[in-house]
């Protein structure tokens, strides 16, 4: 297929067309309102025969696609911030009843104060919803991303829902080449959704129920188990995506240059592409630096990350987020995945890039600095504004 | 630590019966823990609370399943669930009911005491034929059989926490005291 | 009833098949029943028509039979009987 | 045998968890009656989740789905718009909610349907308070009546607002159809259901149903209630199509409110004084409703 030049949020929206989704439900909010114009005009068209439902809440959003999947539908919503939180309750309930909805979210800071820029704080605070989260780099991998979300989800030993987060602004209004697949394509990729466990008009079943301390355990047990299986299938989703499309992003936690490194940033979302550029002109002064994109976070790569502190022995992570407490949530889950590593690498979290705020080299390159001098602070707040700070040229 | 578990229906105040009787410990010096099974509050549906009782803090959070006395409010359960569920072999079996013992239709073998708690409560305007409030009748005669607490605090507890009619309830405890039968009696 | 005793035997999503009047006989739930003297009853099928239990079917004759397996002993049944054909006894 | 009134086909089985006597589960066995098997109903969390009975049983012969509390309206958005996307036409799709979850924490997605044309019916099964938690207030509780957050003290004198006219603000958005039934009264309940079922758009039903536990009154009562309700034109019984009123039951005379009020426990408190407060209000009410039914 020819290259376009797309934003990320178009590419959300060519992923839920290529996937011939049959019910889209949301709601507007900043920055993801592109995507859901987008699909709005793709429905109006006739490109895209589905049902879109416009609700009078993100609340709504959720429940319209869940409701939907429960006849069996192929669902599509998105969102952003405070719309996400306020689906929140439901994100719970779609994991719960195995609706594999697939979501596109445009990752922006939480209120107060309002801003409608870009941070993870907003799909972080949903790590424990059950849901499958991405994080992605570029509107390819977005685009590349959602549409094997919807084969992931799906799965028959998955069955579980999946967001696909992009950086507000960096990627949801920054259009750059994208290679969009072809009807094809995604239609070799991606069979049409055979629905399990649904109602059906004149059979007696109820879907949801209640149920006491007797039984309940041992359904949750049943989404860890699937939760399980998901590193496996989705190494064979993109395997088979790779085949039809050649692109693969590699995997859940994609190294660069880290076969010979004494420090990896591990980055989350559009600082990866940043860091990169970091990482070469380091290597160019001689600097054995690396870098490791956390490019899923649910389920969190805890092989992967092993395998990481086996051959690194200083780590750093970057968190563009603040969740409460002392340190940044991808800081103590990465914490959390080494300690039972036999070698455990020195570890440093840095938080950064809240709000909008721009993660620029000179940023990444103190990162590293902390990393390789072995600063003392665990946890170290880059580029905030304080008053001894020396403004740094460049 | 003594484990207490009541079986009644929902409308005869098995819940507050648990609490009365942790209530009642408590104005006795000992550390009391009562809680009930949250579950279907229906009024006829079957309802479970439990009281625990020790002279020192109680370090278990759990439901009772091994329980040292057994207190049914409403003899139709005995047909329609095991009451008598991981009852101690040693334990206590005390019953609202005015059928004689070997009626009652239980496989236990420890001890039972009986009383007519229903007739009691009516006696004493307490509820009505389709569901008599049986609660603090039958911790009176719990109180008698089962030397854990005295008919004073029983009778305290009562001035104390419940709402409505204080003195029939106070006198259907005092009743039961007096007529729980079925039982070499342990007089505190 | 299917009797899930293991995680293996439940089904992957919690959905529920199965009737309830094979596992819930809420007869126990009642402390007196209806008694229908059909020498009264006129076959205006109030009673079932009203029952919120569905505990009260009507036979091949019209005549309405309670279902003592799920009668929760309501009354609804013998108050709106016009002809005054039922009478609610105690229990046991 | 006498005719039978109200089709004969059961859609709710019996051996459910409802108290004795309740009135949400005839609400429940007349809306089924006047649907038939190709329907699947959305519930919130409300007493019907636990009248459902847990897995692995339902009380239901048709299809059921629990949805969130706040999101009945949506959730029955969402069926219609998979049963269109799926090609599935013979189905009829219900929210079956109670007040809470209609008028306080569901209207929201209750309006939203409404405003999006739903293909859809939904029922307000009304026990006028939160009664699967316990009998708290919600905005459908009557003025005057005790509940455990608007308890009889030294100046508190049950809830002190109004209940929430629910049908007034249905109206507002113009629905296909609307109506008020009363389990009192079956054969215009099914009949209502029956000519719902006919009409597409957003359909509402605002359905009275008696608590036993709730309202304190014998189980027995139930049914006699709900008449009084009616007779008494607290509960008027009427429809709403193409914006016209149409009054389904009137009597030559109401009887007075004070026979509905002192049966059930909490009103027992009620004075003289508020007995006639709220046979005015009913009185002012019902002339009103008279005024918008002239209007044709």
């Amino acid at each position: 297929m020819p290259l376009q030049v797309i934003s990320g949020n178009y590419a959300q929206a060519y992923a839920a067309k290529l996937a011939r989704v049959q019910v889209i439900s949301a709601y507007p909010i900043t920055p993801q309102t592109t995507i859901v114009e987008k699909l709005a005009d793709f429905v109006a068209s006739g490109e895209l025969p589905a049902e879109y439902i416009k609700v009078e809440s993100e609340h709504s959003a959720m429940q319209v696609c869940i409701s939907a999947a429960s006849l069996g539908a192929r669902t599509y919503t998105a969102s952003s911030s405070q719309g996400l939180l306020l689906m929140h309750e439901l994100l719970h309930w779609a994991s719960g009843i195995r609706a594999p909805i697939v979501m596109g979210v445009a990752n922006r800071a939480i209120a107060p104060p309002l801003s409608i820029w870009t941070d993870h704080s907003d799909t972080i605070a949903q790590r424990d919803t059950g849901w499958i989260q991405y994080y992605a780099e570029s509107n390819q991998e977005v685009l590349d991303t959602a549409l094997m979300a919807f084969r992931l989800a799906e799965h028959d030993d998955v069955r579980l829902p999946a967001m696909i987060t992009e950086d507000a602004f960096y990627l949801s209004h920054t259009v750059e080449p994208v290679d969009v697949p072809s009807q094809e394509q995604a239609d070799a990729f991606l069979p049409p959704y055979k629905a399990r466990d649904i109602l059906r008009p004149g059979e007696a079943a109820r879907l949801g129920s209640y149920i006491g301390p007797d039984l309940y355990m041992e359904f949750r047990y049943k989404v860890a188990r699937a939760m399980t299986r998901v590193p496996g299938v989705m190494a064979a989703v993109e395997e088979e995506y790779e085949r039809i499309t050649g692109r693969n992003h590699g995997g859940p936690l994609p190294t660069y240059r880290a076969d010979d490194a004494d420090a990896v940033l591990i980055t989350m979302g559009t600082a990866t592409t940043t860091a990169r550029s970091v990482v070469d002109a380091l290597r160019a002064r001689g600097e054995k630096v690396a870098l490791a994109k956390l490019r899923v976070f649910r389920p969190l790569p805890m092989h992967e990350l092993r395998e990481l502190a086996r051959t690194v022995d200083r780590i750093g992570v970057l968190d563009r987020s603040y969740t409460g407490g002392l340190v940044g949530a991808a800081y103590s889950e990465v914490a959390g995945a080494m300690f039972p590593a036999r070698e455990r690498p020195l570890l440093r979290n840095f938080i950064a890039g809240l709000g909008g705020r721009d993660i620029t080299p000179p940023m990444v390159e103190t990162m590293y600095r902390r990393l390789l001098d072995g600063s003392d602070s665990e946890v170290e707040w880059i580029g905030l504004k304080e008053r001894k700070e020396v403004t740094v040229d460049g | 630590m003594i484990e207490i578990r009541f079986h009644g229906r929902g409308g005869q105040g098995t819940v507050i019966a648990s609490e009365l009787l942790a209530q009642a410990a408590f104005l006795e010096g000992k550390i009391p823990q009562s809680f009930p099974f949250f579950g279907v509050e229906r009024r006829g549906a079957p309802v479970t609370a439990f009281t625990r009782i020790d002279d020192k803090p109680i370090q278990v959070r759990t439901s009772i399943t091994t329980p040292d006395i057994v207190v049914v409010l409403d003899p139709g359960l005995l047909r329609s669930i095991n009451v008598i569920a991981g009852l101690k072999p040693d334990g206590l079996l005390l019953v609202n009911t005015d059928l004689p013992l070997d009626r009652l239709g239980v496989d236990f073998h420890g001890r039972i005491a009986t009383v007519d708690a229903a007739g009691i409560a009516l006696a004493h305007g307490l509820g009505s034929r389709a569901t008599p409030i049986v609660n603090t009748a039958i911790l009176g005669a719990f109180a008698r059989v089962s030397g854990l607490v005295g008919l004073p605090s029983v009778l305290e507890a009562i001035a104390k926490f419940v709402p409505a009619k204080k003195d029939a309830n106070r006198a259907a405890a005092e009743d039961a005291y007096n007529r729980v039968s079925g039982l070499e009696v342990i007089v505190r | 009833m299917t009797s899930y005793e293991a995680q293996e035997d439940l089904p992957e999503v919690c959905i529920a098949t199965e009737s309830s009047e094979d596992v819930y006989k809420t007869a126990s739930w009642r402390t007196q029943r209806p008694v229908i003297r059909l020498e009264a009853c006129t076959k205006c099928n109030v009673c079932w028509k009203f029952c919120p239990d569905v505990a009260i079917e009507l036979n091949a004759d019209g005549y309405p039979v309670v279902r003592l397996d799920y009668c929760k002993g309501c009354g609804i049944c013998a108050e709106e009987c016009k002809p005054r054909a039922i009478d609610m006894v105690k229990e046991g | 045998m006498a005719r039978l009134t109200i089709p004969a086909e059961e859609y709710m089985r019996s051996g459910h968890a409802a108290c004795p006597g309740c009135g949400a589960t005839l609400a429940m066995r007349y809306v089924l009656k006047g649907l038939g098997p190709n329907t699947i109903v959305a519930i919130p969390a409300c007493c019907w989740t636990v009248i459902g009975t847990p897995f692995p049983t339902t009380v239901l012969k048709v299809a059921m789905l629990d949805n969130a509390f706040e999101a009945t309206g949506a959730s029955i958005s969402g069926l219609r718009a998979a049963a269109d996307a799926l090609k599935i036409h013979d189905v009829q799709i219900v929210g079956f909610a109670g007040d809470g979850g209609t008028a306080d924490i569901g209207i929201q997605a209750l309006s939203g349907m409404l405003e999006r044309r739903t293909d859809a019916i939904y029922v307000m099964y009304d026990n006028e308070a939160y009664m699967n938690t316990g009998v708290q207030r919600s905005g459908a509780t009557p003025q005057g009546a005790r509940t455990t957050t608007t308890p009889i003290r030294e100046g508190s004198r049950g809830k002190s607002e109004p209940k929430k006219d629910v049908m007034a603000i249905v109206a507002a958005h113009d629905p296909a159809y609307a109506a008020t039934v009363n389990v009192a009264f079956p054969e215009d309940f099914v009949k209502k259901v029956q000519k719902a079922a006919t009409i597409r758009g957003p359909r509402f039903f605002h359905a009275l149903a008696p608590c036993p536990p709730g309202w304190s009154f014998p189980p027995e009562k139930s049914i006699e209630l709900g008449r009084l309700a009616t007779d008494t034109n607290i509960f008027p019984l009427y429809e709403i199509e193409g914006g016209r009123y149409r009054i389904t039951r009137k009597l030559g005379r109401a009887r007075p409110v004070a026979e509905y009020l002192k049966v059930q426990g909490r009103f027992a408190h009620l004075s003289p004084a508020e007995v006639a407060a709220i046979q005015a209000d009913v009185d002012a009410r019902w002339k009103r409703l008279l005024d918008r039914e002239a209007l044709g």
